[in-house]
């Protein structure tokens, strides 16, 4: 490994994305959930940024994206804490098992 | 000054307190509407007398019958105009009577046609042109009529005048009825001054045009007029108990006479087809030879109009209405049922005296007989004084009814004259003894009056003298004519004898027991201390009207010269009413008894001086009884102990109705009950029964069948659901496991279709 | 500088350039260490003289300024307690965390033209977010600790932090609008010259803001009267109650690295970096490494200047209830900061057409120093006079013998 | 090995192994102190991509008001016990395959080094896109606005005119939605009084 190449980081970009999605598919507490996401989201953050640094076509797109994204995060998670906090109120805990009066 | 049509007066005068009625009814409609939102409308409610029951609906009453008494005094002197009284020197019966010769024929006819008119009113029975019966409104006015009119409208005119002060006590907003009790104590209501004179001028309005009519129809419906308005005044204190039985008791007994009246008037329209008095009089002889009217209808016919006059003037078998009755006010009691619509009976058996037959009149006689004497002899131990002037009511009436049926038409209807006069002066007097002592009827705790209630004392004194028959007071001639009539009638029929021992008997015990209540009343220690203390003269609203009545009572049958009863201007030979009696009518259906008259004409003298002693032992036996008190009444009730029990329960007729009629009835219409709800009902069950069976059936196979493939459609659905539902934890994390699983499905059949696409051609 | 190394040296490119970052870091957390260690030793000075005190005086001699030093020894040997209930792990953590953001923030700090580690394109916006994340520290310590003092502490911390981030950010891109970069180094270079060239001159909108972001500057390194999170009055010590020895001075040294960070980026932005403030030209230009020597030293003076200012207020203003800390961030700060912002846009929209806005600077420098000027000579002629008469009801200081006792009314 | 492979496998070893300690530490707030770690290293990798806003944003955004907001959340709901919240052995035997499957699946998928031509070696420091260049494309400079390609084709595929994009709009929408969402979690995280009230 001479150099490090757009794969690399995909791979850590991907290792992030697994990570953040079985954090989701593991995390009983509802905030681990919510960290779960932002870990996809970083994920996909890596892969667009690698893009932009190894594609000239995307090098501002992917930037910009990246971006976008964070920016989106970030209301994301004012709104997923809200919403575990308004959880918390009504179940007196934030177990997202709890959560199932949609059960079929 | 002269009129086209002066009979139009009177309609204008019948029609007066009928205007009164509507302006009061729309009112008092006007106020109960507007005093469920009283703020909206608070101007007008004020101004139609707010909570307080208002003076002018009496204003407004009174004016109206006064007003027709006026138009009726102005239309009976054109009446005089028109129809001059004959001299007394020509024969009676003969051409000096108006309608008698063919001369006067003419003229009649047209002075007949300016005193009647009517209106087409409903036309019945149209199914072809041919035969079609007009029901018509009309007037007709004689002399019968005129001076009817006059009577009933002066009467009416004073009791209205009286009433002002008798039913002050309404004027409150809130009445305390002492009589009536509820939880919390007394009731209490609203004051109904105004609705008293609004029944009183539907009153007016029912008996003028009763009087006014010229055919049966009219009648009739004004018969059911005033019936309506006796059970509402009977019914004026409805909350007593009492009041109301009474008021039912009135309404039903007259039922049963105005279902005879129906008869006979079903009778005389299938067989003459008209209501007209005159045609109807026209028609009778010539239907009577050709046989189309059979003798034995025109029987049951004048035996059904005399249910309905026994029903309304409270004859034998329906008379027991009448003392009851007196648990309406006293000046109901004073006009309706004393002087004006118990005598509609009377009047009416007058007005179609021509359809009575000899066996029917014979009928009239003994039910008058009967009547007379019973209720005299029922008012000798009543204690109440309105049941003792009740009683006499009833009493009078049969000597009305009395001389009708033995052919004393003149005697019968002068006698009604005369007798709403003092009756009503009687009753007026006895409210207003009543009202003085503060609603005391019973005569037991009255008393030694006379020094507080002087005018009362007095104009009932004239009253109680005028019905006993005290010379050239007014009742002496009527009853003189009754008297002498039914000596005649005795002299030419001898198997009669009850027809004259019973109204000679019952002229004593008329005097004896209002020379009684008037002892009783009036003078003597007072028996109430209580009662008399408190007692007083009766304002003068009261007091006027018992002045003129008393007046009247005494003058209004005088003729010249004053003191022969034939001469009277009123009921005498060549009278007033005399001019109406339907003679050419008799003497068409040879009814005339010509040997009877001149009976009559001889025993005038021989009866007045029987009805003198008669008069004279009652006021003896009164007198020592309750004025000296040599005997002791007491004593006298212990003595005849069984008599007066049988008396004191009047006959024992309620009870005899109540076992023979009301009971039965109520069994009967127990047993059509059980009918209704074992045989009826229990058809209509076991139908519905047999019903539900078939449609049970029927559901069977809904549910089996029909709805059996629906749900088996629905449960394979709910079944598939069921299975899948299971994929539905509920658990975000196992969705997002799934999600992962399924990006990797995606990937591999992506991975896998693009190789064979690859590998394809 | 890794050119040298990797050529001359002869070491391989990567090594040179990890060695050269190295020496870098070693300098910046030896300036941390040292400014950290005068820090203590002036506040000590300052509170004492603002309370009518000496403070130390006798350690190293005069004015005591080896007593910092002294007390750096206590209590490296102090024991290291971590209570029972507490996370280790985090209790641990807490203060490297916040040392680290702390330090970071130096790694865009030009001291002086070139001097600087890494020169950024962004570097005000990278300082501040990574002073941003030194709260994250914080909030570590305040809840490792297993004591609801510290957890109140840190929360409090944390709500602080995170709110007053905002005006201080939009505070900081008033002078950024008016530079056009966020380059720091380009910034300083552009208010070379007399100080009415400074940014905080620039106009009454950068003028307000340098206040503002002062202010806010105060309130995120948890400085009084901004201090909730360690109010002893009713946290007993807050975020740091458990803490003792090392680890406590780890978070001083983080507390007083971000006070000259935040001092350095208001230095920067406002007050002319390393400028003299009367030379019409950029030193180091003129006079090479010399230059570069004075420039530092210049901007070290700024920065401990405004440090010291920290100290006047700190020692000054009572403490805010939490809620007024809340409310003069929320209701105050953020509007005030947001209007400087829509009016240094308009500002320079217009000084493109209106000249005359360009000499505003010129007016606000001169107002400014004629208010310092009249407020240093009062301060002179009030120096020394005990100030009785400001105090209604208290005795003269010597009655005259005789004299009868009268309070001044 | 260059200084820049040193640090990218010192870097992403960072990250990625705190990322792991995000997925297997049980208590959350270790997860978020891991979780911090996690994105101060992809800072670290924006860092050594030549993406200093990105980055800085990053550190500011994520570190500063996300995490800092995490935090939060955890410290005012973790009142309840943590020890009902573990899941099952199974449970980690299952996402653990999934996962591993997942993750090859993404390795696989891969474009690889010759799916954008000659990218084995990242392009010069002067093709790095600067920060400035970022604002001007935001703010729609007609020179800065890059060429709209965002569908990636490949240089065989015919060429297609091309017409520059600008991300004013975009951004600007972002923003809004922003303000939006923060209004929004305002009113959803309002105090509340709880129904029947407090126990």
């Amino acid at each position: 490994m001479s150099e490090v190449s757009l794969d690399h980081y995909l791979v850590l970009g991907a290792v992030l994305f697994v990570c953040g999605a079985l954090c989701m598919a593991m995390k009983r507490n509802a905030i681990g959930v919510l960290m779960g996401v932002e870990l996809v989201l970083n994920g996909a953050n890596i892969n667009f940024v690698a893009f932009a640094r190894y594609n000239p076509v995307f090098r501002l797109e992917g930037q910009v994206f990246a971006l976008f994204v964070i920016v989106m995060a970030a209301a994301e998670a004012a709104i997923a804490l809200a919403i575990v906090l308004n959880f918390y109120n009504n179940h007196m805990t934030v177990d997202v098992d709890t959560a199932e009066e949609l059960k079929g | 000054m002269h009129l086209e049509n002066p009979g139009l007066l009177y309609v204008a005068a019948t029609l007066a307190p009928l205007a009164s009625f509507l302006l009061l009814l729309l009112a008092g409609g006007l106020r109960l509407a507007l005093r469920k939102n009283r703020e909206r409308g608070a101007a007008l409610y004020q101004m139609l007398g707010g909570d307080r029951p208002h003076r002018a609906a009496a204003f407004i009453a009174t004016g109206a019958i006064a007003l027709s008494f006026i138009l009726s005094l102005v239309g009976f002197v054109y009446f005089l105009q028109d129809h001059p009284l004959p001299p007394h020197a020509e024969s009676p019966h003969a051409a000096g009577h108006p309608e008698g010769g063919p001369a006067a024929e003419a003229s009649s006819g047209s002075t007949a046609d300016r005193w009647a008119g009517s209106v087409r009113w409903a036309e019945i029975g149209r199914f072809n042109s041919t035969k079609s019966t007009v029901l018509a409104l009309g007037y007709r006015i004689d002399s019968l009529s005129t001076v009817m009119f006059l009577m009933v409208s002066f009467i009416a005119t004073f009791i209205h005048i009286f009433s002002i002060g008798y039913m002050s006590e309404e004027l409150a907003p809130v009445v305390e009825d002492h009589q009536v009790h509820t939880e919390e104590g007394h009731l209490h209501r609203r004051g109904r001054f105004g609705r008293f004179f609004l029944y009183l001028s539907l009153f007016c309005f029912s008996m003028l045009n009763l009087i006014l009519a010229d055919n049966l129809f009219q009648v009739f419906l004004s018969w059911e007029l005033v019936g309506i308005c006796s059970y509402l005044l009977i019914g004026f204190y409805y909350e007593r108990t009492s009041a109301s039985n009474a008021a039912n008791k009135a309404f039903i007994t007259n039922r049963v006479g105005d279902a005879g009246f129906i008869i006979g008037l079903l009778i005389l329209w299938t067989y003459l087809g008209t209501f007209n008095f005159q045609e109807l009089f026209h028609k009778l002889p010539q239907a009577l030879q050709d046989g189309s009217l059979p003798k034995w209808a025109l029987i049951v016919a004048g035996l059904g109009i005399f249910l309905g006059c026994v029903g309304k003037s409270a004859q034998f078998p329906l008379h027991v209405w009448l003392p009851d009755a007196m648990e309406g006010p006293t000046p109901v009691s004073a006009l309706i049922h004393a002087a004006t619509m118990v005598a509609a009976g009377v009047y009416l058996v007058g007005r179609v005296y021509p359809l009575f037959t000899e066996e029917a009149r014979l009928v009239i006689a003994y039910t008058g007989g009967i009547t007379l004497f019973l209720a005299a002899t029922v008012a000798l131990v009543m204690t109440d004084i309105k049941k003792v002037l009740a009683y006499s009511t009833v009493s009078q009436l049969g000597y009305m009814m009395l001389a009708l049926g033995i052919g004393g038409w003149v005697a019968g209807l002068f006698h009604l004259i005369t007798h709403a006069f003092f009756k009503a002066l009687l009753f007026l007097g006895s409210g207003s003894v009543i009202y003085g002592c503060h609603h005391e009827q019973e005569m037991t705790r009255m008393g030694g009056l006379y020094p507080k209630m002087k005018i009362t004392a007095i104009t009932m004194l004239v009253g109680v003298l005028t019905i006993m028959g005290f010379p050239l007071f007014s009742g002496w001639y009527s009853k003189d004519m009754i008297l002498a009539q039914a000596l005649g009638y005795f002299l030419v029929h001898r198997q009669h004898f009850l027809l004259l021992a019973l109204p000679l008997f019952t002229a004593g015990l008329t005097a004896f027991y209002m020379f009684r209540m008037w002892f009783m009343t009036f003078t003597g220690p007072p028996r109430d201390e209580h009662v008399h203390e408190h007692a007083h003269e009766s304002p003068r609203w009261m007091t006027i009207p018992l002045i003129v009545l008393a007046i009247f009572s005494v003058c209004v049958s005088w003729g010249s010269p004053i003191w022969s009863a034939e001469s009277s201007y009123l009921g005498g030979h060549h009278g007033l009413l005399e001019m109406s009696e339907p003679a050419d009518e008799l003497k068409n259906l040879k009814m005339m008894d010509e040997a009877l008259n001149s009976a009559v004409h001889d025993s005038h003298t021989l009866a007045e001086v029987l009805a003198y002693v008669a008069a004279g032992l009652g006021v003896l036996f009164a007198a020592l009884f309750y004025y000296w008190r040599v005997l002791n009444p007491a004593d006298a009730k212990l003595q005849f102990a069984g008599v007066h029990r049988f008396l004191w329960h009047k006959w024992y007729f309620d009870e005899l109705y109540s076992a023979v009629l009301v009971r039965p009835a109520l069994h009967a219409a127990h047993w059509c009950r059980n009918f209704d709800t074992y045989i009826i009902d229990g058809f209509i069950n076991r139908a519905a029964w047999a019903t539900t069976m078939l449609s049970r059936w029927d559901g069977i196979f809904d549910l089996a069948i029909v709805d059996g493939l629906v749900n088996l459609t629905g449960r394979i659905i709910f079944a598939c659901g069921a299975w899948l539902r299971r994929f539905q934890t509920g658990y975000i994390r196992s969705y997002v496991l799934f999600l992962v699983l399924a990006a990797i499905g995606i990937f591999f059949a992506l991975t896998y279709f693009l190789n064979l696409a690859a590998a394809g051609p | 500088m890794t050119e040298f190394l990797s050529t001359r040296l002869g070491l391989a490119p990567g090594l040179a350039a990890l060695l050269v970052a190295l020496i870098a870091a070693v300098i910046l957390i030896t300036f941390m260490l040292l400014s950290a260690i005068f820090f203590v030793w002036l506040e000590r000075k300052v509170s004492a003289r603002i309370q009518d005190r000496l403070g130390p005086t006798r350690v190293g001699g005069k004015f005591g300024w080896l007593q910092t030093l002294a007390d750096g020894l206590k209590l490296l040997v102090k024991e290291d307690i971590i209570p029972t209930n507490a996370d280790h792990m985090l209790f641990r953590l807490g203060p490297y965390v916040a040392l680290a953001g702390s330090f970071l923030a130096f790694v865009a700090l030009p001291f002086g033209n070139g001097v600087v580690a890494q020169n950024m394109d962004v570097a005000v916006f990278y300082m501040l977010a990574v002073m941003s994340s030194e709260v994250f520290g914080v909030i570590l310590g305040g809840y490792g600790s297993g004591s609801k003092w510290a957890l109140f502490g840190g929360m409090r911390e944390a709500a602080q932090v995170v709110s007053y981030e905002v005006p201080r950010a939009i505070s900081v891109l008033v002078p950024i609008i008016v530079a056009g970069t966020m380059n720091l180094s380009t910034i300083a270079l552009q208010q070379t010259g007399a100080f009415w060239n400074w940014y905080v001159f620039h106009d009454p909108f950068t003028f307000g803001a340098f206040w503002t972001f002062f202010t806010c500057g105060t309130a995120s390194c948890k400085r009084a009267p901004f201090d909730l999170a360690e109010a002893e009055s009713e946290l007993v010590a807050g975020f740091h109650t458990e803490y003792s020895g090392f680890r406590w001075l780890i978070f001083f040294m983080a507390e007083y690295g971000s006070m000259f960070a935040i001092s350095g980026i208001a230095v920067l932005l406002f007050l002319g970096g390393w400028h003299l403030g009367f030379l019409p030209w950029e030193l180091s230009d003129k006079i090479g490494i010399l230059g570069n020597v004075i420039n530092v030293l210049v901007f070290i003076v700024k920065g401990w200047l405004l440090v010291f200012v920290m100290m006047w207020v700190r020692w000054t203003l009572p403490r805010l209830r939490i809620d007024q800390v809340m409310m003069t961030c929320l209701r105050y700060l953020l509007p005030i900061s947001c209007v400087l912002l829509l009016g240094v846009s308009i500002w320079q929209l217009l000084s493109w057409q209106i000249t005359v806005l360009v000499y505003a600077n010129y007016v606000l420098a001169a107002v400014c120093v004629a208010f310092v000027a009249w407020f240093t000579v009062k301060l002179t002629k009030a120096g020394g006079v005990t100030p009785t008469h400001m105090m209604p009801g208290a005795w003269p200081a010597a009655p005259a013998s005789g004299a009868p006792l009268v309070p001044r009314t | 090995m260059s200084q820049a492979t040193i640090l990218f496998l010192i870097i992403a070893a960072f990250t990625g192994l705190s990322a792991v300690a995000v997925l297997v530490s049980q208590n959350i707030v270790r997860s978020a102190v891991w979780l911090l770690f996690t994105l101060a290293g992809t800072s670290g990798v924006f860092f050594l991509l030549g993406a200093d806003f990105v980055a800085a944003t990053q550190l500011l955004i994520y570190v500063g008001g996300i995490l800092v907001l995490v935090v939060f959340g955890v410290m005012l709901t973790a009142q309840g016990p943590f020890i009902t919240m573990k899941v099952g052995a199974a449970e980690w035997v299952i996402a653990s395959v999934v996962g591993l499957l997942l993750l090859g699946v993404l390795v696989m998928s891969m474009p690889g080094p010759e799916a954008f031509g000659s990218s084995e070696a990242a392009p010069a420091n002067a093709q790095v896109s600067s920060s400035t260049q970022l604002g001007e494309t935001f703010l729609g400079l007609p020179g800065a606005m890059p060429e709209a390609n965002v569908s990636g084709l490949p240089k065989t595929a015919t060429a297609v005119p091309r017409t520059r994009v600008s991300y004013l709009l975009p951004f600007e929408i972002v923003s809004v939605h922003l303000l939006v969402v923060l209004i929004g979690a305002a009113y959803l995280a309002r105090a509340k009084r709880r129904k029947g009230g407090l126990p």
